[in-house]
């Protein structure tokens, strides 16, 4: 009687899928990444390319062994964790002693990431904390800047192979970030220098143009919101160019504000972290105001001459209430957002 | 609230307020306290006193080497100074130091100003004879220990002083070479101070602060050098 | 007023030994937090706070049961933080006389063993409703525990941040230091860690126990 | 006497030094009622207004002290005053508005115990600040308190909904995020003129 | 000297404590509301330590939480398990004498015995599958075994046996009703111990076609009705069994029941069924243990 | 003319149309099954009562069961032949429902049975509802609520403007756009009769942009007497929610938990409307509908007139599936629901079946899910403007009155956006659906 023997399959609508997916999201930002991260191999030599190495490899690592001692499926596969991996590095000095790379590794990971529950719950931004940790343990280290450029590709500054735990050993002078040298020093870096790259600084925070490209590509594939690095740059070429026209001696414009420091990379790949970051449009503009006027007041009146990481990291910890505040208005409602 | 529930439900009536057993309680308790704490700061006060004037004094050795005695002096306002006991405060105080022969071997400067993370203040010691600045000691700071506190510690750092130049102008009025913050290793003159690196604000604001504080003291004490001559420090 | 349960009084030793760990002040009912996190950058430091406050709790613990009889309801609390407050201002000048160096590197944090949550709590929780000996075995037990905590976050604290132990050199001048583990922030990572630790003992513990259950 | 701006005074007590993040003082109440956004910001706001409250009188009972020369009342005197004073205001609240009462009074007797308010009045007068400067240096420890909490606050609820390892739930987690806070806070270290 | 400082001390001191006393007894006397003196009761009993570890703001809301009942005393981390147990004796409402209810299953269409229609592909869970065509099982009204009451008892008094049909301890189950809410089949009811005489199926279709789908279902064949007249009705095509006649219900409504969908739960050798339901069934598949 | 209107809504999505394999086929008349099953329940609101016996004999068209109530419709028998049983039939949501079983005669010439003619000129509204009711016209959009009842405009509400609805937005489905093609005289003989019953002035035919010819046929087919207008919108889905058309053609917005009526408007299917312009001048009853059958698996694809009753195993074995077919759901992929059983018949809400094969099938369920990563896709594509990746958050803790209270969950009408988007593959949706269910189940009165 029965002519299909076949049992069918019955799943809940919809039965179509858009086909977008997060690992593809994740293996797109590390295609993003990849020119910074050459251009960072070509400028700091096999400096950045140990770092780099470094500190993808102990973020998978600690991920992998992480979920294994949780009972976990490993999360390894999802990408996620390579991106968090290469930002973290690309925002470290590049002569970091490895020991130190990997102990920021564990902690990006480790403390930023897995214990909040993993890929998607992690209120900060897990590279980020990898970062700050380590600038909070070893601030020395972290304000230690290779001269740039360095004469040899094959170079490996000794301050690299420290022995674990032990202080590393500088072997040159080092040198300043625009940002230090304009904070302390009133030296103003040449704004072409900058736009290409050719000065000290984080492994990959210093070409300001690839990680241009690199945004524009995810934000043409819509896979980073635009609004993010749009707002921050506008709010902080805004605030500098008010500060400038004020007292130009004091003040440096926006174009050295803009295109020093971590600025770019922070806004275009890190504010966009979408775990830790507002989802509403008008609430991720007002993040994109927050990390800018806080990056400006860092830097300006701060006792640090860079601010982006504090900047990202603080406006993190704003990100839900301006998700509690800001609540797409409902259709067929008169209210915008609702008190929870 | 709905009281004829709650006092259905439970029979006791809360007691009533009774003034006296308050007032015992509160007054005796409090003026027990006050004579135990009245008795323990009558036995432990000198004591005390004495540990502030010590550690007070080690600073001023320490900034003056070759001090063996220390006396307090309070600026009038004549622009004089006049002696003052060595357990007196304020901002007006400095304090000599005076060798085994009680010759003078330099005055004890304190100042204070915003470091990293908050005011850090220092206490300065100053040679007449060599116009310099011997050394500094940090009597208070909030620093990063291991950074900040590097200007403790730091033996570069450290060795700026007892050389650093703090001469006066021909006319005696104004210092010649206002005391200047340089990079490290960048020091070229003998009145600037070398920074350390990765302590570089901290440093930098401890150079600032000598800066403003000599340039507003050495006038005022080397004109009245003949105040500090007689030793007549309570030590 | 409230109906009494004199029949199940613990032991004297249980009543000292809860307080070093089933009723641990710092990792089991995370009272006293502040002085735990802020004079705990060494381990020095760490014992001397411990030493201070379990002083005082000992001290107020005594005085508070003996005179719970005659204090009224409604002035309960100024009583007792009136007593609290003497003691710890006489630990304060104790300490600077002893030492003024200590007394610094302890800075506020010992006149604000007053308001440490521990002390009051203790005085409200058990002294007021106990005899003196109970107290005072409470406030021993307790004090004890306050200071094993407070050495644990120390000792970690000091090792890391400074690369010694009771101003013990232990690795060597090469060694580098984690500036992190004595700023604040290290302060709250390492309680966390304790916690974390704890956590994870006692629910393998837990664990165990069930495991053995169903097996028998 | 000490010249510190108000305004510098009020970003330092807010910000730089934040009294939970920086000086450790009100961690109980800041572990315990950061877990609701509601609960938080009223909790802020009783201990901002105490705060304020017991500044005036710190700053009343030191210049009494200072003319009778009894430096060593001053602990058991400032405690002493803001514990009846905590007590009287929330009989006061509770006998007024019992809303009031309900809204902001039940987190006054949280307060009496809170090292904050005791701290604060401790570190006005060690700092030697004016009746203006006290009344600052109260703001600005009662809003970075109240920063301090709300922002924690909205972290833990978005942290309810994770996937949170069972070990790490509690004190722990709470924990880890006020180091993470702190060292966000370490961004404002130096902030000046 | 001396006695200059302790006349300062005990003047200032007693000047302070007498002003604050004074203060407190005026207020005490002129602020004070009126409340439910239990809250004061509790709040004794509680450590005072105003900590906020138990969610609320201090310890008096606590109490005044404890008295509403909305809380229990556990929930306070300070105060010693005595404590607990002293607030709940002292608050303690009588519990009352019933008899033991315990919750029942009214499927037996185990994965053995019962086939599905299609295959659900989705969130683990019944509540979900059911929306789903039904869940794709053959019965519409059986048990679609996927733990969402093994999951809602919070008393761990239900397992699942493996043929995916849950199995009730009923030393447990404190009948909670959980499981009845969690059920989007509505299998389970909380049922009086005593009641041995049990319809483990909810199947309104009539007739031998169902037992395609499941071989234990109830075909409507009315012979336990006949068997026991007054006490068992048919009623939308299942026997209804009235239990105020309890005492008169015995295993012989059972025998002859074909497919074994009416059971008799015997207290030591569980479901028993009829002489008729086939060998297959008798084997039964109600009270497996679990694995 | 305005190919690319402008007029939309806000959000949405832009799904693969896929309408390509059975748009251009005419409607083609399906064979009678063997066995036909009226189930007594095909619409929203109380099943009708049948009015037939067992072993009875029925003529095509005749009334087999009658309304009960106001909100419940008469059933019509889809074929002559003999009634063989009443009894329960599985249903597409699972459950069994009462049916009338009926066995056409095999030779007969299935003329359909005429009733009492209602004239949109003459009649008054009470008679066009009461026919409408009569003739067991429910919605055939999908949603199947009676159409009479939507006619009855209550006291003090007042109708200006109807919207025919023929956006047709889910993928696969090409019923309404061969009705608009092949019948447009139906829907302009349907229109009078609604617009007498509910009082509008105006009626505005709303036709996506990728059925151009339809919109054409249509504008050529407006008698002069009656303002009819027909607006081509951009293509989106779901633009066919009844609310999101009223947005895009009017710009009002329909309350949360409110009507189209509460802003003066009415929205009825095209195939709806051509059905009461076919039925009523004729006093019929319903008996056939257009259907698509489509998909991967389907061998024999197209749009057929389908007796109401017939089995979908008939169906299936009709047209021809692939060998490796598993997933067979009535309705568009978007929306429509996952059928469990072959037994279950076509009924009046049927829009479309869509079977898909193993090859189809495994492409979606080969995504792993993850948590969500708050990406905001699922913002963006909400056309409620609800938060579904908190909304999902919170289910996944069952936290189910804060997504009510704080979340308007009870706005969201399913349309499956959110989870179309979704990167992390969280079946957004069906959690929802769990949410509502347990939310009504704890409201409903005990
Ligand atoms: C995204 C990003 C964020 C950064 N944020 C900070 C920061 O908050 N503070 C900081 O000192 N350096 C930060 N850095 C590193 C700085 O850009 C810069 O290299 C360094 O601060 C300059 O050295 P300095 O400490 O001498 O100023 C960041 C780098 C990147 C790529
Ligand atoms: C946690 C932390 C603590 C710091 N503490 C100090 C400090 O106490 N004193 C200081 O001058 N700089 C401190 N810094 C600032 C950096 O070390 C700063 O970049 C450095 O002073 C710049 O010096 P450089 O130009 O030699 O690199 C600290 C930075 C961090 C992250
Ligand atoms: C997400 C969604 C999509 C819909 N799409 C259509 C559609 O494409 N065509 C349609 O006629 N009705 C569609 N509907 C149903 C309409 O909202 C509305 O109920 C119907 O047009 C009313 O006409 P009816 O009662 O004649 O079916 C959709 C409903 C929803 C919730
Ligand atoms: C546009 C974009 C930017 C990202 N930026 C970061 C980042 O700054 N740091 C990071 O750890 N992960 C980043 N991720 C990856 C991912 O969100 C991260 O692994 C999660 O924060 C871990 O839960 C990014 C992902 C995308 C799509
Ligand atoms: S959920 Fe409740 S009623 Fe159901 S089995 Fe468990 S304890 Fe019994
Ligand atoms: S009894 Fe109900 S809840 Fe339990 S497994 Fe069966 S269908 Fe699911
Ligand atoms: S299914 Fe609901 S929540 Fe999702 S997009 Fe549609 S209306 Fe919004
Ligand atoms: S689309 Fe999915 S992953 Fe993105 S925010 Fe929505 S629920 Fe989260
Ligand atoms: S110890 Fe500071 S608030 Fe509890």
């Amino acid at each position: 009687m029965r002519q299909w023997a076949k049992t069918l399959e019955i799943r809940s609508s919809p039965h179509i899928a858009s086909g977008k997916s997060v690992d593809d999201i994740m293996l797109n930002v590390v295609l993003a990444l990849l020119p910074v991260t050459g251009f960072a191999i070509y400028a700091f030599g096999l400096a950045a390319l140990i770092t780099l190495t470094a500190a993808v490899v102990s973020c998978l690592v600690t991920e992998h062994v992480l979920c294994r001692l949780t009972g976990r499926n490993s999360s390894v596969g999802d990408w996620s964790v390579v991106v968090t991996g290469l930002l973290y590095g690309l925002t470290l000095p590049p002569g970091l002693a490895i020991w130190m790379v990997v102990v920021g590794g564990i902690m990006a990971v480790g403390l930023g990431k897995f214990l909040f529950g993993g890929l998607g719950y992690n209120p900060f931004n897990p590279a980020l904390v990898g970062r700050a940790m380590l600038q909070a343990a070893f601030p020395v280290a972290m304000t230690t800047w290779p001269a740039m450029p360095v004469d040899k590709f094959t170079q490996v500054p000794s301050s690299t192979l420290a022995w674990p735990f032990t202080e590393p050993v500088y072997d040159s002078i080092s040198g300043a970030t625009p940002l230090a040298g304009w904070k302390f020093d009133r030296v103003m870096t040449e704004p072409a220098d900058l736009l290409m790259g050719y000065v000290s600084g984080s492994t990959g925070e210093t070409c300001a143009l690839l990680i241009l490209l690199g945004g524009v590509y995810l934000a043409m594939r819509k896979m980073m919101s635009w609004r993010i690095p749009t707002a921050i740059l506008l709010t902080v070429a805004i605030c500098s160019g008010l500060l400038q026209l004020n007292d130009p001696t004091k003040y440096a414009g926006p174009l050295f504000m803009l295109f020093s420091g971590g600025l770019m990379l922070g806004a275009v790949f890190m504010a966009t972290d979408m775990v830790a970051s507002p989802m509403t449009h008008l609430g991720s503009v007002l993040y994109g105001i927050l990390i800018g006027l806080l990056v400006v007041v860092i830097r300006v009146w701060g006792g640090m001459p860079e601010g982006v990481m504090y900047a990202i990291l603080l406006s993190n910890a704003v990100s839900p209430h301006i998700d509690n505040w800001i609540q797409p208005r409902v259709y067929g409602t008169k209210k915008r957002g609702q008190t929870p | 609230m709905n009281d004829k529930n709650a006092t259905a439900n439970s029979p006791k009536i809360p007691p009533k307020i009774k003034a006296w057993p308050m007032y015992r309680a509160v007054v005796g308790v409090g003026v027990a306290c006050g004579l135990a704490i009245v008795s323990v700061f009558e036995l432990t006060g000198p004591v005390i006193q004495q540990n502030k004037i010590e550690l007070r004094q080690k600073a001023i050795f320490e900034v003056l080497p070759g001090a063996m005695t220390s006396a307090a002096f309070r600026l009038t306002g004549d622009d004089r100074f006049e002696p003052t006991s060595s357990d007196s405060e304020g901002s007006d105080l400095v304090f000599a130091g005076f060798d085994d022969d009680s010759r003078l071997v330099g005055l004890a400067i304190e100042t204070q100003g915003m470091g990293y993370q908050d005011v850090v203040r220092i206490l300065y010691g100053y040679s007449f004879e060599t116009e310099t600045i011997l050394g500094i000691s940090v009597l208070e700071s909030r620093e990063t220990p291991g950074l900040g506190d590097r200007i403790e510690t730091d033996e570069d750092f450290l060795g700026n002083f007892g050389i650093l130049d703090v001469s006066l102008s021909p006319s005696g009025n104004e210092v010649a070479h206002p005391i200047e913050f340089v990079k490290p290793g960048k020091k070229t003159d003998p009145w600037q101070i070398d920074g350390i690196s990765g302590a570089t604000i901290t440093s930098r604001a401890t150079a600032n602060m000598l800066r403003a504080s000599t340039v507003w003291w050495i006038p005022r004490v080397r004109a009245q050098r003949e105040d500090f001559e007689e030793p007549n420090g309570e030590e | 007023m409230v109906p009494n349960n004199k029949h199940a009084l613990p032991s004297g030793t249980d009543e000292f030994l809860k307080g070093f760990w089933k009723q641990n002040p710092v990792f089991v009912q995370v009272l006293g937090m502040c002085p735990v996190l802020a004079v705990s950058n060494t381990a020095e430091n760490a014992l001397a706070m411990g030493l201070a406050t379990s002083f005082v709790l000992l001290m107020s613990n005594i005085v508070v049961s003996s005179i719970r009889g005659f204090v009224p309801k409604q002035v309960r609390i100024v009583t007792f933080i009136l007593v609290i407050a003497t003691f710890v201002t006489i630990v304060d000048y104790l300490i600077q006389a002893i030492s003024l160096e200590l007394h610094k590197a302890l800075g506020a944090f010992i006149s604000l063993i007053v308001v440490n949550c521990l002390i009051l709590g203790r005085a409200e929780a058990f002294a007021s409703k106990n005899g003196v000996l109970r107290s005072i075995l409470d406030g021993l037990g307790m004090g004890v525990g306050f200071t094993i905590a407070l050495l644990c976050l120390g000792a970690v604290r000091e090792i890391f941040g400074y690369g010694s132990l009771f101003g013990l050199e232990l690795f060597g001048q090469h060694y580098q230091k984690w500036v992190v583990m004595v700023l604040p922030a290290g302060g709250f990572f390492t309680l966390a860690g304790w916690l974390l630790l704890f956590n994870w003992y006692e629910t393998a513990r837990a664990r165990r126990k069930t495991l053995k259950e169903a097996v028998a | 006497m000490n010249d510190d701006s108000l305004w510098s005074i009020f970003i330092n007590a807010c910000l730089i030094n934040n009294f939970v993040l920086a000086y450790f003082l009100g961690i109980c109440p800041f572990l315990g009622v950061s877990g609701k956004l509601g609960t938080a910001t009223r909790m802020g706001g009783a201990v901002t207004f105490v705060m304020l409250v017991s500044s005036m009188c710190a700053y009343g009972i030191q210049v009494l002290l200072v003319q009778i020369d009894a430096p060593y009342l001053k602990l058991i005197s400032f405690i002493a005053v803001i514990a009846s004073t905590v007590q009287l205001v929330e009989m006061f609240i509770k006998k007024v508005s019992p809303v009031l009462f309900r809204a902001l009074g039940i987190f006054l007797p949280l307060i009496t115990t809170n090292c904050a308010i005791l701290g604060l009045a401790l570190f006005q007068t060690n700092k030697g600040y004016g009746f203006m400067q006290s009344i600052a240096y109260a703001l600005g420890a009662g809003l970075g308190f109240t920063l301090a909490l709300v922002l924690m606050a909205g972290l833990r609820e978005k942290l309810e909904l994770a996937k949170t390892p069972d070990i790490v739930k509690g004190t722990a987690i709470t924990l880890m995020l006020a180091g993470l806070l702190s060292i966000c806070f370490m961004g404002f270290a130096g902030l000046s003129n | 000297m001396s006695s200059i400082l302790v006349l300062t001390a005990v003047v200032t001191i007693g000047g302070l404590t007498l002003t604050l006393a004074s203060l407190l007894v005026v207020a005490n006397h002129w602020l004070h509301v009126e409340e439910d003196p239990r809250i004061d009761a509790v709040e004794d009993m509680l450590p005072h330590t105003n900590c906020g570890s138990c969610g609320f703001p201090g310890c008096r809301p606590f109490a005044e939480a404890l008295v509403s009942g909305a809380v229990l005393p556990g929930k306070c981390t300070v105060s010693p398990p005595e404590e607990h147990t002293r607030i709940a004796a002292y608050l303690g409402v009588d519990v009352g004498a019933e008899e033991k209810r315990i919750a029942r299953l009214a499927c037996a269409g185990g994965s053995n015995v019962s086939r599905n229609h299609a295959r659900y592909v989705g969130l683990e869970s019944c509540a979900a599958a059911a929306l789903v065509a039904g869940g794709g099982k053959g019965c519409f009204w059986g048990c679609l075994g996927l733990d969402d009451c093994e999951v809602a008892c919070t008393f761990d008094a239900i397992t699942m046996n493996r043929h995916h049909l849950p199995v009730v301890d009923e030393d447990l189950c404190t009948a909670c009703g959980d499981c009845v809410t969690a059920c989007p089949k509505d299998l389970f009811s909380l049922q009086a111990q005593s009641h041995r005489l049990w319809v483990a199926c909810r199947s309104q279709e009539e007739g031998d076609e169902i037992l395609e789908d499941c071989q234990v279902a109830c075909t409507a064949c009315a012979r336990c009705a006949m068997d026991a007249p007054g006490e068992i009705e048919m009623r939308g095509n299942l026997p209804v069994i009235d239990y105020t006649k309890n005492r008169f219900l015995s295993a012989e409504a059972t025998q002859r029941c074909p497919t074994g969908a009416i059971v008799w739960l015997d207290a030591k050798k569980g479901a028993l069924k009829g002489r008729a339901a086939r060998k297959i069934i008798r084997q039964g598949s109600m009270k497996e243990a679990p694995t | 003319m305005n190919l690319f209107g402008t007029k939309t809504f806000a959000h949405g999505i832009h799904p693969p149309e896929s309408k390509d394999d059975t748009s251009g086929l005419p409607i083609r008349q399906f064979p009678f099954a063997p066995s036909l099953v009226v189930p007594l329940s095909q619409h929203i609101g109380k099943p009708a009562i049948a009015v037939v016996r067992e072993g009875q004999e029925v003529t095509r068209g005749q009334c087999i069961a009658k309304p009960d109530g106001f909100i419940s419709v008469a059933m019509h028998a889809p074929a002559s032949g003999t009634v063989r049983r009443i009894g329960l039939t599985p249903s597409i949501t699972g459950k069994m429902v009462p049916g009338i079983f009926i066995e056409p005669f095999p030779a007969s010439t299935q003329e359909i049975l005429e009733g009492t003619a209602c004239d949109a000129s003459t009649a008054d509204t009470q008679e066009i509802v009461a026919a409408v009711q009569q003739s067991g016209v429910v919605g055939l959009g999908g949603a199947g609520f009676p159409t009479h009842a939507k006619l009855q405009i209550p006291e003090g509400k007042f109708v200006d403007i109807l919207v025919i609805n023929g956006a047709e937005c889910e993928p696969f489905l090409t019923t309404d756009h061969r009705v608009m093609l092949e019948h447009a005289e139906d829907v302009m003989a349907g229109i009078p009769y609604l617009m007498k019953a509910t009082g509008a002035s105006k009626t505005i035919i709303a036709v996506e942009a990728n059925k151009p010819d339809a919109a054409e046929t249509l504008r050529a087919a407006i008698p002069q007497d009656l303002e009819i207008e027909v607006e081509v919108l951009p293509v989106k889905y779901p633009q066919g929610a009844e609310k999101l058309l009223i947005s895009a053609l009017l710009g009002r917005e329909i309350p949360s938990g409110g009507l189209p009526l509460d802003v003066h408007t009415l929205c009825v299917n095209v195939g709806t409307t051509a059905e009461i312009g076919q039925l009523l001048p004729h006093g019929k009853g319903i008996q056939e509908r257009v259907i698509t059958i489509g998909g991967p698996a389907v061998k024999n694809k197209g749009n057929y007139r389908i007796q109401i009753g017939t089995p979908l195993r008939f169906v299936l074995e009709t047209v021809g599936v692939e060998e490796d077919i598993t997933r067979v759901f009535l309705g568009g992929p978007m929306m429509g629901q996952a059928v469990s059983s072959m037994d279950i018949p076509i009924t009046k809400g049927t829009t479309g079946v869509i079977a898909f094969s193993a090859r189809e099938t495994g492409f979606l369920d080969g995504h792993k899910q993850y948590p969500c990563i708050r990406c905001g896709y699922c913002l963006e594509a909400c056309p409620i403007f609800l938060n579904p990746s908190q909304l999902g958050l919170l289910a996944e803790q069952d936290q189910h009155e804060r997504m009510v209270d704080d979340f308007h969950l009870m706005d969201c009408f399913e349309c499956g956006c959110c989870t179309f988007v979704c990167p992390s593959h969280i079946p957004l949706v069906q959690q929802f659906r769990i949410a509502k269910a347990a939310v009504r189940r704890m409201k409903a009165p005990v």
